[in-house]
This record gives C-alpha cells, structure tokens and sequence, in this order.
C-alpha cells in the first residue's frame, strides 16, 4: 500500500491525518471559543445571547469589541491553510456558510434556510435564504455556491478542507435559490464540516484577491489587517440579516500570553478568546472588573505511545517492541498520576479524560477511572510483563505544556523504574519529521484539537501506529451509518482503545475565557467550526 | 633676593600645590608681576613651572589641591568656581601653550577658534569678531589674516599655528599672559619670529607677562625678571640682568654655565646642572 | 578605585563558579525533579527562595543554572578565541592587502550579532542550546580578531621578535613563543566580556524559546516562565533576573578591571 | 574624493555579496526536504516533485543563489511558502515600526549618553561620575527583556499609564503611536544607553587630556562647555564608529522588545518565520537587517571625511 494510498483510506474514514500540525500550533490554535447562538449569559447579566435585541447604538459613540487571540492568520483566506486562525476571525463574522454550528454543537440554518436529504443519505438539497447577499450586494445564490464547492476541491485550498469535500461528486443548481449535493457514499460529518471553513461561501467575485481582501456575506467586514498585530472588522452596513452590534471589532494577537493578560489588566482589552496560561487566571479573579469562562474545547492532550505497528507504504518507526504489550502500556497509564499532571501543567483547569472523546462530543463516555493512577499496580503489570528494567525515549516537541508535562511524567514514569530519557524535538518541523512521519519516537505529548479524532486510531499509518481492526470497523461504520449507528460505534471505538490503553489521555484542554464586566454572550464552548463567533456577543 | 611687591597686578602667596596624595610639586611660592611686567619663570622640567603657571589659570585637573593664595588685580583666584573662573580666562589673563600642534581643535578653523575668545568676552557680534580676528592675526604677523583664518590647524605650519595661539591668547587684550614655553617645540629658526612677534604684540597691548621657559637665553631676551625654580621652590629671584650675570645659588649658576657655552674653553667637558647642584642640595 | 572593580567582580564571578561546582556535588532539593515541593511558594523555609511553578526548589534551580551558564559561556568564548586567535595572529602577519581583505571580513561579520545569527540558525537547525553557543561563539570571533591582531601587531614590532626573526625562528614558533604570551592579557579581557555577553545573549534566546529547553535549568528559562507570575508571585522573576545580572557584572567588571590592572595605558575604545 | 568614495562603495557592494551568500548558505542548510516541510504530513510524491519544481530546490545551489540575488535585486524577496504572499508585502508595513522603534531608541540611547558620559567623564573622581559608571554598569547586566516585562507590569498594568503592548500606526492616530512607543523606546534606549555610556565617558576622557579642550578653557569655557562644544565635534569620530557597530545590537535588542511589546514589526515577523520555518522570509528579513546594518557603517564611513577636515583635506589632495 502506498503512502497515498493508506491517506486516501484515511480521508474516507474522515481522517484528519494533519489535525495535529493543526494542534499543536500549540494550543494558539484552541483560541477558537465557539459558535454559540445562545451562550449562557453570565450570571446578573441583563441582556445576553442572540434572542435579546440589540440595543441600538448612540449615533456618535462607535462601539468597539476588541478580542485578544493567540494564533494571528496567515492570510485572509480562511481556505487556503489549515490553520485555525483564520476561521476563528473570520467565520460567521466575515464569511458565512450554508449551515453553522451552535454552542451545543448542533447545526442551525445559515445561509441556507433549510436542507433536506434523500433516504439513501446521497444527496442533500439546500434552499438558500434570499435575501442573502455578498457585502458587494450581490445576491448569494445556487451557483455562487457550487463554485465555492468546486473551489475547495481544485483550487489552491488546504488539503484538509480538500479531503472533507472529496465526498461530494457533484453539484446541480436547481434555481437560484436551490442546491443539490451528491454524495460518493453516506457521510455523518460532511454536513458538520460544511459549517465549518470548508462551507464558507465567498463571493466568486473575491476568490483571486481571498488572500489579502475579504468578500463575504457576514454582519462585518474587513477594515484593516495589521500583521503581527490584529484584525480590524467594521459593520457591514448592508448585512441581509440582524446587524452586527458593534461598529469595530478588533482581534489582536500576542505570541506571548503574557502580554496578552497585560493588555487585558490595562484594560485595552475586551474578550481573552482563550487563556493560554491557566496559571495566570488569577490575575483576573477581580469580579468588579472581569469574568471569567470556564468552558471545553475539542483538544486533547495526548501522550503518544508507539504501538509499534508497521504498515507497509510507512516508514518503520523505532518504537521500543515492550510497548507491543498492553501491560506495559497499562503499567504507563496507571504511574502517571493525570491529576497532579493537570494541576501542574494546566493549573488544574480541564477534563481528566480517558479515551481520544471529550465531554461535548455526542459518543463521550467518562473512562477516566479505567485505568487509575496505582504506581503498585503498575510495577506489577511491568514486573509480570518481563519489563522491570524499560528505557523509554519521551521526545515531546518544544511547546511549554508538552515539555512541562514531559518534565513531570519522566519523574513519575522512573518511580516505577522506567527510565525515561526526555529528548525534545523542535516544533514543528522536527517534531513533523521525526514523530509524526517516520515514528521514529516511544512516547511523545501533543495536544489534539481537531474534532472527533478517536477515528485516527482506526489508521495504522498515523503515528500512534496502533493496528486493531476492531477499531477499524467501528470507525468505519461510523462514518457510513446514520447518526445513532455513528454515536454507537464511535462510543465502541473509543471504548476499545482506551481498554488497550493505545495512549495516555492525559486530559481534555478547557476553554478559560476571560472578558472584561458588562461583555455577554460569549460561548462557553469552542466547537469544531472553529470560529469565535461576535455576532452573540454584547457589551454593556 | 628681593621683596615681593607690594601692589601688582598678579600676587601668589605661598602658593602650594600637591596632587592626591603625593608630596606637594609646588611649596610655598610667592610671585609677583607688575603690570606690565615680563617675568620669567626658570627651571628644568618637573620643576613645577608649568603647575604654577596652570594654577593660576585655574587649569588644574580635579585631583590638584591648591593652597595659599592667587590675587590677580587685586582679585583672589584660589578657591573661585569653575564658572567664575572662566570669567576671567581669556579675558584678564590668557595663557599661550607649550605644543602648538595639538593646541587648537583639529576640527575648527583658526578663525572661528580665535573668534571664540573674542565673543566670549567681548562682543557676540560675528561680523565684528571676524574682524577683531583678523586684526589681531595681522598683528602677530600674518600678512594674510583671512587666509589663516579660514585655514584647519593642519594646513598651518607650527610656527603659524603658535602665532594663531598667540592670537587667541592677546585678542581681549588681557592684562597678563602666562606663556608656557611657547617656543620650545619649535624650530630654532621659527622660535626666533614667535618671540619677536610675541614681544611686539605684549609690547603693543601693554599686556604683562609670566614667562615660562627652560631656557635661560629666551627668558632674557624677553623678560626684566627671572625667578628660577627647583624642585617646587623659587630659589633665585631677581633681574634678568642680575641672575643672568651673578648667579648666587648655585643652580641658578649651573644653568647660566650651561646656557653660555659661548664662554666655555674648547676642550673642557661640557657642564650639567647636576655638576652645580650636588652640592647645593 | 579600579582595584575595587577587579575585586567585586572576581567576588561574583568566583560566587557563580562556586554556585556551580555545589550543584554538582549538593542542591538542597533535587533541581529538576517536578514536585519537589509545593508550587509556587514564597521565599522560606525549607525553601530558601521559594518553589516555582512545577514545585521545584528555586535556590536549587539556580544553583544548577549557574552550570548552564557558565557551560553556555565557556564553549561561546571558546568557540570564538579557539578560531579568532589564531586568525588574528595570522591577519597581523599577513601582508597588507591579506589583512585589510580579514579585516572587512570581520566588518561584515560585526553585521550578524550573537542573538541574530542565533535565531538565523535556529530557523535552520532548531533551537536548543547548542544551536545557541555556537552562533554565539561564531558571532564573538571578529572581537578576538580584532583585539589578538591589535596586540599582535605591536608584539611583531618589538625588537626582540625582529632579533628572533633575523635569527630564523619559524613563524609558528614566534607565534607561540612571543605573541600569545604577550596578547594573553588581552584576550583574557575580551574573553571576560564575551562571557558577561554570551550569558545575556542565552538569557534573551531562551527568553525568545530559542536557547536552553525548558527541562534544563537555565536562569533566562526562569526568567521567561517567572513572568507568567509576576502578578502574583513578584519574587518569582526577581531570583534569575539577579542572578544573571550578578553574573554578567561580575564578567564585566572583571574585564574592565583586568584591562586596568594589566595595562593602564589600555583605552576603553580600541 | 570620489575615488575614496568609489573604494568604499566597492567594499560595501562586496560585504553585501559575501553577506548574502552566507545567510544563503546558512538557510540552504535545511536538513531534509524543503517541499516535505512546506506540504506537511501526507503529500504525495507527485505533490513533493512538483513543489520542488515549483521552488526550484531542484536545481544546484549556485543557480539558486544567483537566482535569489537577481530577483532581490528587482525588489522580489520571494514568497513566503506558507501564506504564499511576497515576502516583500509582508515587510513593508513592518519596516515603520522597527524604524520607528529603532531610531527612537538609538537617538534616546544618545540623548541619555552623552550628558551621562560627560558627567562620568568630568566627574570621574567625585561621587556623581563613580556612581554614573557602576549604574552604566549595572544597567549592561540587566537583560533588556526583563526590564521591559518590569516596565510592562509597572506602567502598564499596576500604575495604566502608558498601553502596555501594541502598536498604532503613525498616520492612524499620531497621538496614541507615540503612547504605545513610550515603554519599547525608554527599554531599548535606556539599556543600549548603559552600553554607549562607557564609550563616550572614555571618548569625552581623551578629549579632556587634549590640549585643544586645555586652550579652549584658557579662553574663557568652563569646564562643561568646553567640552560641549569641542569634546563633542571631537569625540563624535569615535562615537559615530560606535554608533555603527552599536547599530546591529541595537537592531537586534529591537527584535526581543518588539516580542516584549507585541510590536508588528521586523523582529516579530522574523520571529514568526522561524517558529514556523518559512525560510524564505527568514532569510529575507536577515538580509534587511544586515543590509541596514551594512549600510549605516558605510555611511559611518563617508561620514568621518565630513566630520573631520583632516581626512577631508587628505582626501582631496
């Protein structure tokens, strides 16, 4: 088998084989507080979420929402990279899709105003709300649609969106108005990644000029981009729908959370998308002037074990043979103490967790406690498995969560004998390179934030190089069943995985998010569309 | 040896200079000129003529402490600030330095340096600063003053250029100037027309004069009085005339011997100071 | 006053040395393992200046950081007078041409410092210490170029060198007999002032997440994690900060006071 | 003069050749495949040959450099292999604010040197001058990002007084540039100050046993403006050659403060580029930076033949 061919099996399992180059831009990339319609308002807040009203501006006074985030876009076309920077500004803000995704991870009607699918779930028809139209007043109708699907699959876009659109093998305008879709074969998350980046609709118009002007249908338009510094969105006054709240929407980006929570306690700030040091939340417990959110993201931080399968087309990876045997594995999982990590590396904020599944995914299952922390236990299991004296090679990537947390699991990997040898591989080239590619590692950290990963472990390609064809066949049902056949299986799967401990879930990363008194609306969660949606937030 | 007089224009009084905490180079000087009067001062390097003379300017680095008193025109100088000092350099007195060639700022013409004394004291006029300068360049026998003015230090000659000092120094028509061996790193040929200039231009501003020189034969061609210094101390004062031809301490006599081998007998070893000294001390 | 400035630098300097050779042998706590005590505690006992975030006893850490230091500085400075002296040696020999082609060589040398040149291979290669004393070392060459050559030259004059050259000693041998002896002093200042430079050149990358990992004791790591608490926990920042001050002043004044005591005559601008 | 103009001119051209080369050959140096990184996980062979085309790195390596020098040369810098924008588009917002940052703190660093190095110098046995060297020296101990983060929390966050990071362009609101340049300029300006210190006490002390500054108190200056007004003319030869040596360091303590004060400019962009490997705007971006830096010592150059009329004068003999 060849590589491309394991990837091409891989996209069909909806595979995101890139999601962790995504991931671990380091957690920059989790600064995508979510969709919500309705966030829960904080407590005492008069008005709140998108149901209220929004209080009609004072004519002189410009109001202005400026948004602190960590991962600053490459370009302006949310399309052309994986990243999800350019999602987090721009999608339902600037660019909007058929259908979007809410707080609770739903989908909601958009663009289109509703979608129906035949029985064999090949093909879906959208009837596009008409009164919706580009910021230029052009109308966004079937056929500006269907040549933004054909951009995603032949233009010069991200192979991650590519791969979720390679579903589709055609489009039919049926008027202006109405969308057909056919399918390859049945697929429960081609709808969802349609709320996301892959689904934005942009003005054909703007496809050549996407990487540095915006062309969108949103309630904002682009005003200024300042790299290495923000993004400032302005009204779009002839938004089809309920116009945006503020006048000026400002994202600004810090390489250093430390300047960051700087710029917030001067108060420069509005909204901390996502703090990317929990442990400086407690310069914020000033509930005069701030508040903060404690909400989930999709990320898990996960310690790789090399299962050590070697499929041909891959190269063969060095993975140490002990860690063929799920004592070992085991013994590993039940040394670490997760809890004392979390404290340690994230300041106790997020979900001990004990399988790729996080508490908002539909399937999630607690398997926190299936393999608790028992160094005794663990001892025994190494001392039965003929592994008493283990060295391992743990080679996190220089990201400060991965490095601390490998700081801290080598200590307690060795008070149960393994002899851990921490060797840090430069992220992200090398990291790439060494662990991701050619496996060439025993343990490695990395923090997973792509949507519904638990499908990576059906691919004995990906770097866990874990082969169980029981896992395989879950996942592939999954993909192909209807939604409650897909809820049971992915349950299956992440059941199975964890059961053979084929990683160390070490915990499910929070969303802290921090907003200056009388700022409402903000998401508690961050979902899979990746965007911090302002079209919910109001300041008092 | 004569008394000091009484009311002259510059009067040191056991004037005494040491540096950090080293023994004193000068002890207990008295000086004094009259106006109007050229006085030599004498004595071989490290003799602290140059101390006294830069003591009296002000011109001291910080770690210099200077005791007894300085009185120009009546005026104490000892103990003066740095601001109230300058207010009299350049102006009451003026001081004509030793090495012509690093004297003036490499970076400024002779004009605008001789200028500055002029504005400074005088007039902040430019345009009558230019010309009070080129007065005063023709005066020091410049037969084209604007020329040398407009000139950078290095492209005059070191007779130029003390001449160029000279003028510095004599533009305020100050009332004493203290020559520091003016003449010393200079050719034989050249040191001939700087003293006679200077001696005309002294003349011609009635200016009086400190003069400070190892070299017996130049102070007597310039001055009325000598006062021979050794070793931090005046140990013969008197007439040029009188110290030239009777020299009573005999280092005094040593350095007559050695400035008139004129009278020396062919054949005979030629004298040093030492040879009349080791006996006088 | 010179004297003093010799003084209380070889005082901070021998204190850094010092620091280093204890952790070898004693650390109060164990210097890397997480969890060694609460985290973030306040200067105390037992922990004399406090814990920082992983629990790790800060007095221990900084001990053990004087190490990386002075592992940083040495390999820098030696990097650089292992290649710049004898290059130096050679561009005062060379004739004139051959010296003035090394000479704008170094000029252009002087236009990638330490931390440039750094990030420029840290693109490359990845950062990690290594990366970091290198570029260091390789960026401090041209100043022992310059100052070795400088001495050189005026050893070349000197009549004994002449005697020895008429008298047919190879070059080599006049090299190490007669010139390194007589610029030892000098390289000895620049290699002092290249240390304090090299230490402030690792604090800076690793502040920039370019220098030493973070698993490794190392006073900038500190002082880069430490500002993520300087909110709360002020103290946190003030041990590394001090202590690389501490280091990089005593180096300096060293230097300086080297460059005194050795030869008055010495200016401080070459 | 000209031919003295000319030589100099010819040794700047050459620099600039033997300095790209090396930042060539340092990020040609890439261990494995450039197209790899740039594609990521998961490309296909067929992908990987056709980036590589698409790049060039198949071609030998003095082709390329020829061809990265000819094309700098017509302003393109290149492509940034992950944004795919020139290199060049990325910059120039930049350069304002690394000029900005720059100038500002090099003209502070001078403005506080040098009555700092006059007073170290005039005073140097008395407290004021002893106490203006041990804080020069203490402040080269100090690493420059520290004091920025210690004035970030002091004047930012405690007192909010000044923003405590990011930039507003000049033409956007002239008021609020200079507010948010405040803290980044007083930081890089104050520690390259410490520095600049020592060099002009030390050029301001020979100044002060020359007989031109001993003449010039004899006419009448005090000690303080004869040192203003001849010292500085003097002294400012060697101070400008320090200038253009301290210019790279300053350059450089700029890249660190700009990630210290969120500032958009060079320096972060550099540092962006190597966190995720974009070499081509690495290297384009250390081209600037040493170009600049070459640059200004040539003018450093040039500019002693205006300042001192002796070499003027030899020149034009």
């Amino acid at each position: 088998m060849a590589k491309s061919t394991a990837l091409q099996s891989g996209a069909r399992a909806r595979l995101r084989t890139l999601s962790v180059l995504v991931a671990a831009v380091a957690l920059a990339l989790t600064a995508c507080t979510g969709a919500g319609q309705q966030a829960p308002a904080p407590s005492g807040a008069p008005t709140a979420g998108a149901t209220s009203a929004a209080p009609a501006p004072a004519p002189e006074e410009t109001r202005t929402l400026v948004i602190g985030a960590t991962a600053e876009p490459q370009t302006l076309d949310p399309t052309a990279t994986d990243a999800a920077a350019g999602p987090q500004a721009l999608l339902y803000n600037v660019y909007e899709t058929l259908v979007r995704l809410d707080a609770a991870g739903d989908l909601k009607p958009l663009l289109a105003q509703a979608w129906d699918v035949t029985p064999d779930r090949l093909t879906y028809t959208f009837r596009l709300n008409p009164a919706a139209q580009f910021s230029d007043g052009t109308p966004v109708d079937a056929e500006a649609v269907a040549k933004n699907i054909e951009r995603i699959q032949t233009g010069t876009t991200a192979p991650k969106l590519k791969n979720q659109m390679e579903v589709v093998v055609g489009t039919e305008v049926v008027d202006a108005t109405t969308l057909d879709v056919t399918l390859s074969r049945p697929s429960v998350t081609w709808l969802f990644d349609m709320a996301g980046a892959a689904g934005i609709v942009m003005n054909p118009e703007g496809f050549d000029a996407a990487g540095s002007e915006t062309a969108g249908s949103g309630p904002l338009t682009l005003d200024r981009w300042t790299p290495g510094d923000s993004i400032a969105l302005k009204r779009n006054d002839a938004y089809w729908g309920t116009p945006a709240r503020f006048d000026e929407v400002t994202f600004r980006y810090f390489k250093d959370p430390n300047a960051m929570n700087a710029s917030m306690l001067s108060g420069q700030l509005d909204i901390i998308s996502n703090l990317q040091a929990p442990e400086t939340i407690d310069q914020f417990s000033d509930e005069g002037r701030f508040t903060i959110i404690e909400g989930s993201t999709e990320g898990e931080v996960t310690m790789a074990i090399n299962n050590g399968a070697a499929p041909e087309g891959v190269p063969a990876g060095t993975g140490n043979p002990a860690l063929q045997d799920v004592r070992v594995r085991k013994a590993i999982t039940m040394a670490i103490d997760r809890r004392a990590l979390l404290d340690t590396v994230w300041h106790g904020k997020g979900t001990l967790i004990g399988s790729m599944s996080v508490p908002t995914d539909p399937y999630y299952e607690d398997l926190a406690d299936l393999h608790p922390y028992d160094p005794e236990e663990a001892k025994r299991l190494l001392a039965e498995a003929g592994h008493e004296n283990l060295t391992l090679r743990l080679r996190p990537p220089t990201l400060p969560y991965a490095t601390k947390a490998a700081q801290f699991i080598a200590s307690q990997l060795g008070a149960v004998g393994i002899t851990v040898q921490v060797e840090e591989l430069q992220f992200p080239r090398q990291w790439i390179d060494t662990a991701m590619t050619n496996a060439d590692y025993d343990l490695t950290i990395v923090s997973h934030v792509e949507p519904r990963d638990v499908a990576t472990y059906a691919n004995p390609a990906y770097y866990w190089r874990y082969d169980n064809p029981a896992v395989q066949e879950a996942v592939r049902k999954a993909g192909e069943g209807t939604i409650e056949e897909y809820t049971t299986e992915m349950r299956n799967a992440a059941r199975i995985i964890a059961e053979d401990a084929a990683s160390v879930w070490l915990f499910a990363l929070p969303n802290l998010v921090v907003t200056k008194e009388g700022v409402t609306g903000v998401a508690e969660n961050a979902n899979s569309s990746l965007s911090f949606d302002v079209t919910t937030i109001a300041k008092a | 040896m004569s008394a000091p007089a009484s009311n002259g224009l510059l009067q040191v009084r056991d004037l005494t200079v040491a540096f950090g905490r080293h023994a004193p180079v000068v002890r207990g000087l008295d000086l004094d000129v009259a106006p109007g009067q050229r006085l030599g001062i004498i004595g071989e390097s490290g003799s602290g003529k140059t101390v006294t003379a830069l003591a009296i300017m002000g011109l001291l680095p910080d770690n210099a402490r200077v005791t007894g008193s300085i009185r120009l025109d009546g005026q104490e100088l000892v103990g003066l600030s740095d601001r109230q000092l300058s207010r009299v350099r350049g102006d009451t007195m003026s001081m004509i330095f030793q090495e012509p060639m690093t004297a003036l700022d490499p970076t400024m013409t002779a004009g605008r340096q001789v200028a500055e004394a002029f504005r400074l004291h005088r007039d902040r006029d430019a345009g009558r600063a230019r010309s009070a300068v080129l007065e005063m360049l023709g005066a020091v026998g410049f037969d084209d003053p604007a020329r040398i003015a407009d000139s950078y230090p290095h492209q005059l000659s070191g007779g130029q250029r003390q001449r160029v000092v000279t003028a510095m120094a004599l533009v305020n028509r100050p009332e004493l100037v203290i020559c520091d061996e003016p003449t010393t790193a200079l050719d034989v040929t050249v040191q001939a027309t700087v003293l006679r200039v200077l001696d005309e231009v002294l003349d011609a501003v009635g200016a009086g004069c400190l003069f400070i020189s190892h070299d017996l034969a130049v102070v007597s061609q310039l001055c009325s009085d000598v006062v021979v210094m050794l070793d931090g101390e005046a140990v013969e004062r008197g007439t040029a005339d009188r110290v030239f031809n009777e020299p009573q301490h005999p280092y005094a006599a040593g350095l007559v011997a050695t400035a008139r081998l004129d009278l020396l007998e062919p054949g005979t070893r030629l004298p040093t100071v030492a040879d009349h000294v080791r006996g006088a001390r | 006053m010179k004297r003093a400035e010799l003084w209380v630098g070889l005082a901070l300097v021998t204190a850094v040395v010092a620091m280093a050779l204890v952790s070898f042998v004693w650390t109060p706590f164990d210097a890397t393992a997480v969890g060694s005590g609460p985290r973030l505690q306040s200067p105390g006992l037992p922990h004399v200046l406090g814990t920082d975030h992983m629990g790790i006893d800060i007095f221990s850490r900084i001990l053990v950081g004087a190490r990386s230091a002075l592992y940083v500085g040495i390999i820098a400075v030696g990097i650089a007078a292992l290649v710049g002296v004898p290059l130096g040696i050679l561009a005062a020999w060379l004739p004139r041409w051959g010296a003035e082609a090394m000479m704008r060589a170094t000029d252009v040398a002087y236009a990638f410092p330490a931390l440039l040149l750094a990030i420029l291979l840290a693109a490359v290669f990845g950062a990690s210490t290594e990366t970091a004393m290198v570029a260091i070392g390789i960026a401090t060459i041209p100043a022992f170029i310059r100052v070795t050559r400088a001495g050189a030259l005026s050893v070349l004059a000197s009549d004994y060198v002449l005697a020895a050259r008429a008298a047919g000693t190879p070059a080599p041998a006049i090299a190490v007999r007669h010139v390194l002896p007589n610029v030892a002093h000098l390289i000895g200042v620049q290699a002092s002032v290249s240390f304090a430079m090299a230490i402030l050149a690792e604090a800076a990358l690793s502040y920039l997440g370019l220098g030493t990992p973070p698993t490794v004791p190392s006073w900038g790591r500190m002082l880069g994690d430490a500002q993520t608490y300087l909110f709360g926990h002020p103290t946190q920042a003030l041990w590394p900060g001090l202590a690389i001050a501490a280091a990089v002043l005593g180096f300096n004044l060293v230097g300086d006071g080297l460059r005194d005591f050795l030869d008055p005559k010495l200016r401080e601008v070459a | 003069m000209f031919r003295q103009l000319l030589g100099r001119l010819g040794i700047f051209l050459l620099s600039l050749v033997a300095a790209s080369f090396a930042i060539f050959v340092i990020t040609q140096a890439l261990p494995g495949d450039v197209a790899a990184v740039i594609l990521g996980h998961g490309a296909t062979p067929e992908q990987l040959a056709a980036k590589r085309a698409e790049l060039g790195t198949d071609r030998p390596f003095l082709v390329q450099y020829l061809e990265w020098v000819t094309a700098m040369l017509g302003g393109d810098f290149g492509r940034s292999w992950f944004s795919h924008l020139p290199v060049t588009t990325l910059m120039a917002p930049r350069l304002g604010v690394t000029g900005s940052l720059v100038s500002g703190g090099l003209l502070l660093a001078v403005l506080i040197a040098l009555p700092l190095g006059a007073v170290a110098a005039l005073r140097r046995r008395q407290w004021p001058g002893l106490l203006t060297s041990a804080t020069a020296q203490v402040g080269m101990a100090i690493p420059a990002f520290w004091a920025g983060i210690i004035l970030v929390f002091v004047f930012g966050v405690l007192l909010r007084w000044l923003p405590p990071n990011g930039y507003v362009p000049l033409g956007r609101d002239p008021g609020r540039w200079a507010s948010h340049l405040v803290l980044p300029v007083v930081t890089l300006g104050v520690i390259q100050a410490a520095v600049l210190v020592r060099y002009v006490r030390s050029a301001f002390l020979e100044v002060l046993a020359e007989d031109y500054y001993r003449t010039a108190r004899s006419i009448g200056w005090t000690k303080w403006r004869a040192l203003s007004r001849h010292g500085i003319r003097n002294a400012s030869l060697s101070l400008v050659t320090v200038l253009g040596l301290q210019l790279a360091s300053v350059i450089v303590g700029a890249i660190v403060i700009e990630r210290v004060f969120v500032l958009p400019g060079l320096g972060s962009l550099l540092l962006d580029a190597v966190a995720t490997n974009d070499l081509v705007v690495v290297r384009g971006i250390t081209m600037v930076l040493v170009f600049a830096v070459l640059l200004i010592n040539a003018a450093v150059d040039i500019s002693y033949v205006l300042i001192d009329p002796r070499l003027r004068a030899r020149e034009a003999s």
